[in-house]
């Protein structure tokens, strides 16, 4: 759905952010139904929004791209349903967390017929790593020890990799962190078929535009740009050959999409919520659902932020009262508003992780602000904002006029004015006077990230990724922790939840002190956490062995035809 | 005896009888050439006058069955050309007709012709439509008939546009296309009207010289009667759709009967005969909706109107000499004879 | 009106031009530069004399129009002078040139596009008086109008009617009317009836015939047609491609034509009288070449009958050949 | 003489005219009155025009709100389009679009005629340097692609401008050079009349001529052309707003309603939201269309010239 | 003519430079910059979006980014696309065939039906079939095009199944074979249909009266008086007068055909050079917005000069020296 937001990266309902670097894992809960796969066959998957094209796994921006990617490209390690990652392509072994030695698969060929090697990897680091490299990604090997240096242009090489044999390599990072691997780049690049090609001519060239290989399940064929991909079986695959002969992948557009699975077009789709009972009541078709790892919010704008000086420079004062957040909190019934607009196929979120996350934080351990305006009212006269001059809406507490400003952004869908203007509804339903403006879709993070003076209570979606990690949302420093929330506290657990000294490489110490961060943000408030989505597919039901958890589908060579 | 009558031996080329003309207008016709008798012999040049109006022109597309469709239409009346009757004629016998054996110009050389096709193209057509002959032929004859009119460097007009030619010279185009396949009958709508004096007195000796090169008839339309006189045998004039007046020339000029061409002829300023005061005809020629169906048609207008002239219609009288006129004042006959017909 | 009155005003000339040029420019080229120019009059000399009419006549395009038009300084001439009441009027510009179109008006050639279809008649009639008294009173200038247009043969309740509601002889009077308005002492008459049928045609005629005696006019009366313009002028002014070729009074230019194209413009007349005599007709060949390019010398010589070696080289003057009858033709030098 | 004169007269005129005397104008509206199909289609945009206009007074209903009970109703007695997908019922959004749409309409053919009359006509009445210079900048204006230049003007005024006026202001600037060119060429062909000779020679200053004269004249043009641009920028304004380029989405305007049936469900499921709004934008076109052939045939100059 | 042609040529230069000048100053004007929304916690850092800004120049003098974009432009670079991250000029060379071919077939659906129904009707004017075909031409003149586009994939493609709503082309099909071809035609026939409903209305109509007109004229009375036939009449003569105009609408057509594929290829989600001027004017894709408008400006300028110069060609009236 191109149309739907045109702030792809952020707002998790588009085609944008599911964990590009998560991929499905090698785990399979086994097929419940049939018992052989069926052999051959071509299924068509279809993506609903514009692909950019870049099919080059080093260089993609964004998630469209990787849906077509997705079926050639193998990564190091792949997740499990919990999210935790597991051997796919190599296997690692550390001890401190600093160094790693990664051990790879043996007999693995590209899509070529060269053979994958640690150099291969390597190549891809050194690659991200350059100076002349244009894609988004430096920061995947930045914190390779020597990294930085090489990137600089004052090193050949990145000291921190040391290659051992063809199937080992020795990865030194700056310094022990407990998300280093997950943070590290995991995908190889043919070094065979690259070497010749200058850095900067990578993102033009016709292996990354129309002729990319991978060491994936499927081989690309043929590409009408923007258009269709056609991928056809690699019967070399180290993890056993495809049962489908192709797959097509085909671009339409979002009104098409139950029209196309309606009538067997399609066999497999992303489907947004709104459509979703449409198309549960499809014959041939089945919605799988499973969850997503975005969330949506409410910001208030407490502070400005100085991105010279990466610091919190002043406060604003309008939403600073606690109280007032709390009781527009209240305020809201997330779940009628869920199920209007995303026709009930998300719940209710209380903090901001989303709830399948294995960081997630336990409901009984965070408050529940559920629906209920005659407590959001008392608050608000609690805090002093009643209306004094009898117009029906409420003063702040010096008497003076008081409106809460809340922006969203706008698209051509016209659903998004419809849920921006019924959370104001709310606000006005307990008499607080609320204004909407809808801000061009290109412009609003902008303005939001440059603290804009219009921006007073905005809305909008972050979505997570594999990496736990919030630090880059919520820190005090960091230029995408929109609502400027300046909390000690929030900092330093922050900080120490990913300190190797404090946790080590365990997993629940992480989770408590990830819990009792929640709890803070929970307390705090500096946003109103509304929504977590699910994620939607429709799969026609000719199509089986396909499995979706909270890391994506299972690896499509699984996938098949029923007769 | 009268020049009509000495004439009668040759068969005439055309014959017109009682023509009635109508157009209809919110669904009622009207005629605009009403009951008009006439004939032409072979090489003889008639003239026909009359103001704007009076359906000269509606009389000439008649005889060409050129009449716009759907609006006007041939009401009563035949038209015997050759003997032939070409009131019964469809559209493919009568284009066999048309271009051939009688022709016609028109008063307007600046439209006449297809702006977006060559001049040579043109007169070719009209070869082609009627003879079946070569391209190269066609050019050739093409080239003749332009020196024939008159037109130097024939080669080369034939490959230009109207739009680069003088309106002489279109008009002169003009009649070699209706001269191309030798008509007997030329019929000319005011041929000369929009051209100036010097080339007007070129085209009509052109004319001449022709219909007496191939023998031709011609009608010719004109208001002016200085034309008239030094071109025509024999004179028609019109008035309101009906033939007022009809003779040969000299007579007209000489004896006119009929009021109207007395006024007529006195409205023009004459260049040998000094005058203070020009004869003029008030009012003017009635539009087809309210044309008198009684009556004389001129009554209203004529200072010599009788109360009868409203009442009675006159009818063309021939006097002694051939000539005729349709005016209460030369009937010997009592009016109310007329009405008890 | 008679010869004998007009004679009083003999010595005194309303209007003088002198050598009169008008060339509009002709672009082409590349870069769409002045190339060349439509000579539409090049050395027009004659003068006017109180209460008389001259009449100009000439083929289409040869510069009648332009001639009258410059005379009123609807266009400004590119050379010459035009002389109007002892004043040099040929540059004036602005109020004093607004002041002197009161005292020249002009009839135009069509009846159709010469009156505004917006307007009403009394208001078409009026507008010249509303424009130079602005503060006349609406009454007075009412009746002044109705007079007016009972004066030029309409009906007083043509006043509230539109000039689509008349025929072409009589909106040729509201056009006459509104020249009369400002009771001018020259009226151009730009072929005010080629466009009308021979009936209402004498009607005009006669109208203006009437006018100049009640008024006191002088005339500049243009036209193609060579009987209209004896019928009406005093003297006449012969005009070939934008010069004129000879003046003299009417009898003389019809009785004793001096210059060729004179001769061949009467003998192309046709006329009724003439009917029947075998006439030696003068009939030239080919067309009148374009005012863009036209030819060396004498401006006829490419069609003249009588036509020398010289003629293609000497551009004959306007001389007084005869008393009172000028010709440019090197015959006479 | 005089006597014949006044028979001249008489004998003239019982000829010519059996009625009363009436203006072009008048004439022309008579003509129009009993054009059928106009008078329908004008009939039909007055009512619009009024339930537009009176849009808050028939309906006191907070057409803004979003009524999450109420959500996509198929039509019914309480809601005679039915609901769209807000809520929100879709006969009044109707009205109201009627209110942005024909506002949009309206102001950009003025602002356009206004400012193509004005360059037009100067550059046509005075010619030369004036003209070339004012053409180029006709020309100039006229070179643009206009949707691709309303759609990037559009987005810089957005917010500078308020609301809907964003788009009219970026409509008008980008649309006159047509108005101009066309009155421009109307006015040189109407110059030639000798009737414009004729005033110059009874002293009519430049000014005078142009609206006395010269405009009235034009006029009959620019009438016709406007019915024109009134359907365009009608449509211009709707297309816009589908395409999400146009008013504010806030603002109920047909292109907007219009959007909704980007939606896949809505476009096939839901046609009650999408119809109602594509049927009047079509008729409202449509009798915009036969007004301005109506007024085209009634002031055809060959009625009265 | 050719001295004709050269002048328009060159006359187009400033003009094309002033258009320039306006289309880099909008594109300046527009709030935000290609990288205005780039964020993506998981794929990018603020760090590498600034990187970016100084490396694209967005933080240069106005003067020396005009500079910099106008004779790059000139030498044929147009920049590199920030959403596709490819050379505009490759960008548009993919995409370009797409609309040229839904333009040419909309032309052609266009000039046939006109040609077929307009000559019809003008030969016949006020007969029932003519009354219907005006009637009909009246509705699509007034159906807006993205009306007649949604409607047409309501009914065409989801109700009757006949046409594909999207794309350009089925991937099954082989680059060149016939059946390539027919699959571009299948899928260009419903967007073309719609984006020349408009045209071919007014076409018709247009044509319609041009003929009944032109066949009052004088020059239909002297073909007639010649003894012509009547159909030769129609197709020949009156037919030649009435093309005209028609063929210069050609020139015109390129502006309404530009106008036209922004909507149409929305709706369609046909890959062609309107689809992705609206999509980079919601991706902030500067380079490629820039490029496109100045592109279809272009067009227009050349299609002004087509109408031009095809009126010289067609009517020998016109001289164009
Ligand atoms: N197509 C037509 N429809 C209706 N009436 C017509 C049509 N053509 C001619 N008339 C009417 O027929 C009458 C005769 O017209 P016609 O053209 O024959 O006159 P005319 O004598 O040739 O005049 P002119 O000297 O102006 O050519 C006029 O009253 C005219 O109005
Ligand atoms: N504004 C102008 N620009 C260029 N050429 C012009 C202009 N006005 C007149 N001419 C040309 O000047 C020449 C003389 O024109 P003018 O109208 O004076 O002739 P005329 O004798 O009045 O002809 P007619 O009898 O046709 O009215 C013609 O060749 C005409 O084309
Ligand atoms: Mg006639
Ligand atoms: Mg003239």
């Amino acid at each position: 759905n191109s149309g739907d937001d045109t702030d792809a990266q952020t707002d998790a309902e588009g085609d944008t952010t599911e964990d590009t670097s998560s991929e499905e894992g090698t785990e399979t809960e086994e097929e419940s139904d049939t018992g052989e796969p069926k052999q051959g066959g071509t299924l068509t998957y279809a993506i609903d929004a514009e692909p950019e094209g870049i099919l080059n796994v080093h260089y993609y921006g964004t998630a469209t791209d990787f849906e077509i990617l997705q079926f050639m490209v193998d990564p190091l390690f792949t997740y499990d349903e919990n999210l935790a990652p597991e051997p796919h392509l190599a296997d690692w072994e550390t001890e401190d967390n600093k160094t790693y030695t990664f051990k790879f698969e043996e007999g693995v060929k590209w899509h070529n017929g060269d053979e994958l090697t640690v150099n291969d990897w390597v190549f891809a680091l050194e690659t991200l790593a350059d100076p002349d490299y244009e894609g988004p990604r430096y920061s995947n090997v930045q914190t390779i020890e020597g990294a930085e240096a090489y990137n600089k242009g004052e090193a050949d090489s990145i000291s921190g990799i040391e290659v051992i044999n063809d199937y080992e390599v020795k990865v030194t990072f700056d310094k022990a962190r407990v998300n280093n691997l997950i943070n590290v780049w995991s995908y190889p690049m043919n070094e065979n078929r690259w070497k010749d090609v200058p850095v900067s001519e990578m993102l033009g060239h016709e292996f990354t535009r129309t002729t990319p290989i991978g060491t994936g399940p499927f081989k690309m064929g043929k590409v009408v740009p923007g258009e269709t991909y056609e991928f056809i079986a690699n019967e070399d695959y180290f993890k056993g050959a495809p049962n489908l002969d192709k797959i097509i992948v085909k671009v339409i557009d979002n009104k098409a999409v139950s029209g196309a699975l309606q009538n067997g077009e399609v066999d497999m789709v992303p489907v947004h919520p709104t459509l979703g009972e449409e198309v549960e009541k499809m014959e041939d078709v089945e919605l799988v659902t499973y969850p997503g790892l975005s969330y949506y919010y409410v910001g208030f704008k407490l502070g400005v932020f100085d991105n010279e000086k990466k610091e919190i420079v002043e406060e604003k004062e309008k939403y600073q009262d606690k109280t007032l957040r709390k009781a527009m909190y209240h305020a809201i019934n997330r779940q009628e508003w869920i199920d209007a607009f995303f026709s009930g196929y998300g719940s209710p979120v209380d903090a901001p992780v989303p709830s399948n996350h294995w960081i997630a934080a336990d409901d009984s351990d965070l408050q529940q602000y559920e629906y209920d305006p005659e407590k959001a009212k008392s608050l608000l006269d609690e805090a002093g904002y009643k209306d004094t001059n009898g117009d029906g809406f409420r003063e702040d507490p010096n008497g003076d006029e008081f409106v809460v400003n809340f922006s969203h952004y706008a698209s051509t869908n016209p659903t998004f004015e419809a849920r921006a203007k019924a959370l104001t509804q709310y606000w006005n339903d307990i008499g607080l006077q609320t204004t909407l403006e809808m801000i061009e879709g290109s412009l609003y993070y902008d303005k939001i990230e440059k603290d804009s003076d219009d921006i007073e209570v905005f809305y909008g979606g972050w979505s997570t990724g594999t990496d736990p990690d919030p630090t880059a949302l919520w820190s005090s420093d960091a230029l995408w922790n929109y609502t400027r929330w300046n909390n000690e506290k929030s900092d330093e657990l922050l900080e120490k939840a990913l300190d190797v000294e404090v946790v080590g490489t365990d997993k629940e110490k992480r989770q408590e002190i990830y819990t009792e961060w929640q709890q803070l943000a929970n307390e705090e408030l500096p946003m109103l956490y509304i929504a977590e989505l699910q994620e939607l597919q429709g799969i026609n039901k000719r199509v089986g062995g396909v499995e979706y958890d909270v890391s994506g589908s299972n690896l499509p060579n699984e996938w098949y035809i029923k007769e | 005896m009268s020049h009509f009558q000495q004439s009668q031996g040759k068969a005439p080329l055309l014959e017109v009888k009682n023509l009635e003309t109508a157009f209809g207008i919110d669904g009622k016709d009207y005629n605009a050439v009403d009951q008009v008798t006439f004939h032409v012999e072979p090489g003889k040049v008639i003239g026909v006058v009359g103001e704007s109006g009076c359906g000269k022109s509606v009389m000439s597309l008649s005889i060409m069955g050129l009449l716009p469709k759907g609006i006007g239409k041939v009401n009563a009346g035949e038209i015997k050309f050759n003997g032939r009757n070409l009131e019964n004629l469809n559209d493919n016998e009568m284009n066999k007709i048309r271009g051939k054996d009688i022709a016609m110009i028109f008063q307007e050389p600046m439209t006449s012709l297809n702006p977006v096709f060559t001049i040579g193209y043109q007169l070719e057509e009209v070869l082609h439509n009627h003879f079946k002959i070569s391209k190269k032929e066609a050019r050739q004859k093409v080239v003749q008939l332009l020196t024939a009119v008159g037109i130097s460097r024939p080669e080369k007009i034939v490959h230009e546009y109207p739009h680069q030619l003088s309106g002489g010279m279109r008009q002169r185009v003009m009649i070699a296309m209706a001269i191309a396949c030798q008509p007997q009958l030329l019929i000319a709508d005011e041929p000369t009207t929009a051209l100036d004096v010097t080339v007007q007195a070129q085209i009509l000796e052109l004319l001449k010289d022709i219909q007496r090169k191939n023998d031709m008839s011609i009608i010719l339309i004109t208001h002016d009667l200085g034309v008239v006189s030094e071109s025509c045998d024999e004179v028609i004039v019109m008035y309101a759709g009906r033939i007022v007046e009809k003779t040969d020339v000299r007579r007209l000029f000489q004896e006119p009967k009929h009021p109207y061409t007395e006024l007529l002829m006195g409205s023009i300023p004459r260049m040998d005969v000094d005058t203070d005061q020009l004869a003029t005809i008030d009012g003017m020629v009635p539009s087809l909706k309210n044309m008198p169906q009684v009556g004389c048609r001129f009554a209203n207008r004529c200072p010599k109107a009788m109360q009868e002239c409203t009442e009675v219609t006159p009818q063309l009288k021939e006097n002694e000499y051939g000539h005729e006129v349709a005016c209460l004042l030369y009937e010997s006959s009592r009016p109310a004879r007329e009405v008890s017909q | 009106m008679s010869i004998t009155q007009m004679k009083d005003f003999q010595t005194h000339n309303l209007l003088e031009v002198e050598n009169l040029q008008m060339h509009f420019p002709v672009k082409g080229g590349f870069f769409r530069r002045t190339i060349g120019a439509v000579k539409a009059v090049d050395g027009v000399s004659f003068t006017i004399r109180k209460g008389e009419t001259l009449g100009l006549v000439g083929e289409s395009g040869c510069g009648k129009s332009t001639t009258g038009r410059s005379i009123l300084r609807l266009l400004t001439p590119t050379g010459g002078k035009v002389i109007f009441e002892n004043e040099d009027i040929t540059n004036v510009n602005g109020k004093r040139l607004r002041d002197i179109r009161q005292d020249i008006q002009m009839v135009f050639q069509d009846p159709y596009a010469s009156l505004n279809p917006m307007q009403m008649v009394g208001d078409i009639v009026s507008e010249p008086i509303h424009n130079y008294y602005k503060n006349k009173n609406k009454e007075e200038l009412k009746t002044e109008v109705m007079d007016l247009l009972t004066r030029v043969g309409l009906p007083e309740e043509a006043y509230y009617k539109y000039a689509h509601e008349f025929s072409g002889g009589q909106r040729q009077r509201i056009g006459i009317a509104r020249a009369l308005a400002l009771k001018p002492k020259l009226i151009i008459a730009d072929e005010p009836v080629s466009a009308l049928d021979v009936s209402v045609q004498s009607q005009v005629l006669n109208l203006l015939n009437e006018l100049q005696d009640e008024f006191d006019l002088t005339y500049l009366f243009i036209a193609h047609d060579l009987s209209v313009v004896k019928h009406m002028s005093d003297r006449i002014g012969v005009m070939y491609l934008g010069n004129i070729v000879e003046v003299a009074d009417k009898h003389s230019i019809y009785d004793n034509p001096m210059h060729p194209y004179t001769q061949a413009l009467i003998s192309a007349v046709p006329d009724a009288s003439k009917m029947g005599e075998k006439r030696e007709r003068i009939v030239l060949q080919g067309d009148v070449p374009s005012p863009e390019n036209p030819p060396s010398g004498c401006p006829f010589h490419t069609r003249c009958p009588k036509a020398l070696d010289r003629c293609s080289s000497i551009k004959p003057t306007l001389k007084e050949v005869k008393p009172g009858q000028h010709v440019a033709c090197i015959l006479y030098d | 003489m005089e006597v014949v004169h006044n028979k001249n007269s008489q004998t003239e005129n019982s000829t010519t005219k059996p009625q009363k005397s009436m203006s072009p104008w008048a004439m022309a509206r008579r003509k129009f009155m009993k054009n059928k199909l106009a008078m329908i289609s004008l009939s039909y945009l007055i009512v619009l025009g009024i339930l537009s206009f009176l849009a808050p007074y028939i309906t006191t209903a907070d057409i803004s709100r979003v009524n999450i009970g109420d959500m996509s109703l198929a039509p019914s007695a309480e809601h005679w389009f039915g609901t769209d997908t807000s809520g929100r019922d879709v006969f009044t959004r109707l009205l109201y679009g009627g209110r942005v749409s024909l506002l949009v309409g309206i102001s950009c053919t003025a602002i356009i005629l206004f400012i193509g009359t004005l360059i037009g006509s100067v550059a046509g009445y005075f010619g030369g340097a004036v003209d070339s210079m004012l053409m180029r900048f006709t020309d100039f204006i006229l070179n643009f692609p206009f949707l691709v230049f309303v759609i990037v003007l559009n987005a810089i005024l957005f917010g500078i401008v308020s609301g809907v006026w964003v788009l009219i202001v970026v409509l008008s600037i980008l649309g006159w050079g047509g108005v101009a060119r066309l009155v421009r060429s109307k006015i040189l062909s109407e110059k030639e009349n000798e009737y414009i000779l004729a005033s110059i020679s009874i002293g009519c200053k430049p000014g005078k001529i142009i609206l006395k004269h010269l405009l009235p004249n034009v006029l009959t043009t620019v009438i016709v052309q406007a019915t024109i641009l009134f359907a365009t920028m009608i449509v211009a304004e709707s297309g816009l707003s589908y395409l999400g380029f146009g008013v504010p989405q806030e603002v109920p305007s047909w292109g907007n309603m219009l959007a909704a049936s980007q939606q896949p469900e809505v476009l096939q499921n839901m046609p009650w939201i999408w119809v109602p709004p594509a049927l009047v934008l079509i008729l409202t076109i449509l009798s915009i269309n036969f007004i301005g052939e109506g007024i085209k045939e009634a002031l055809n100059p060959k009625s009265y010239r | 003519m050719l001295k004709y042609s050269l002048r328009r040529i060159l006359g187009m230069i400033p003009m094309l430079f002033l258009i320039s000048v306006v289309v880099f100053f909008l594109a300046l004007a527009m709030p935000g910059d290609s990288l205005t929304g780039e964020i993506d916690p998981n794929n990018t850092d603020p760090e590498y979006i600034e990187q970016m800004r100084e490396k694209l120049g967005y933080n240069d003098p106005i003067y020396v980014q005009y500079g910099r974009w106008i004779s790059n432009f000139a030498q044929g670079d147009f920049g590199t696309s920030t959403k596709y991250k490819i050379p505009v000029a490759d960008l548009i060379a993919q995409r370009l065939p797409n609309t040229l071919f839904l333009g040419v077939t909309s032309l052609i659906i266009t000039y046939i039906f006109a040609f077929v129904m307009g000559m019809y009707a003008g030969r016949k004017p006020y007969t029932k079939l003519d009354n219907f075909i005006g009637g009909f031409n009246y509705l699509m003149l007034a159906i807006p095009i993205y009306i007649a586009g949604v409607f047409a994939i309501y009914f065409f493609s989801f109700h009757l199944g006949w046409f594909p709503f999207s794309g350009s082309v089925d991937i099954a099909t082989n680059e060149g074979t016939l059946d390539w071809w027919l699959s571009r035609i299948y899928h260009v026939i419903l967007p073309a249909l719609v984006l020349g409903a408009m045209g071919t209305a007014a076409y018709t109509q247009f044509l319609r009266n041009d003929i009944i007109d032109n066949s009052q004229k004088d020059y239909v009375r002297t073909a007639r008086a010649k003894g012509t036939p009547e159909s030769r009449i129609y197709n020949h003569h009156i037919l030649r007068n009435s093309v005209i105009p028609l063929i210069t609408f050609l020139g015109f057509d390129i502006v309404t055909l530009v106008n036209g594929a922004l909507i149409t290829e929305t709706i369609f989600t046909y890959p062609g050079l309107g689809q992705l001027f609206l999509s980079s004017m919601t991706t902030n894709d500067y380079p490629t917005l820039m490029t496109l408008a100045l592109m279809f400006s272009f067009l227009v300028l050349i299609g002004n000069l087509i109408a031009d110069l095809l009126y010289g060609v067609v009517d020998p009236r016109i001289r164009l020296d």
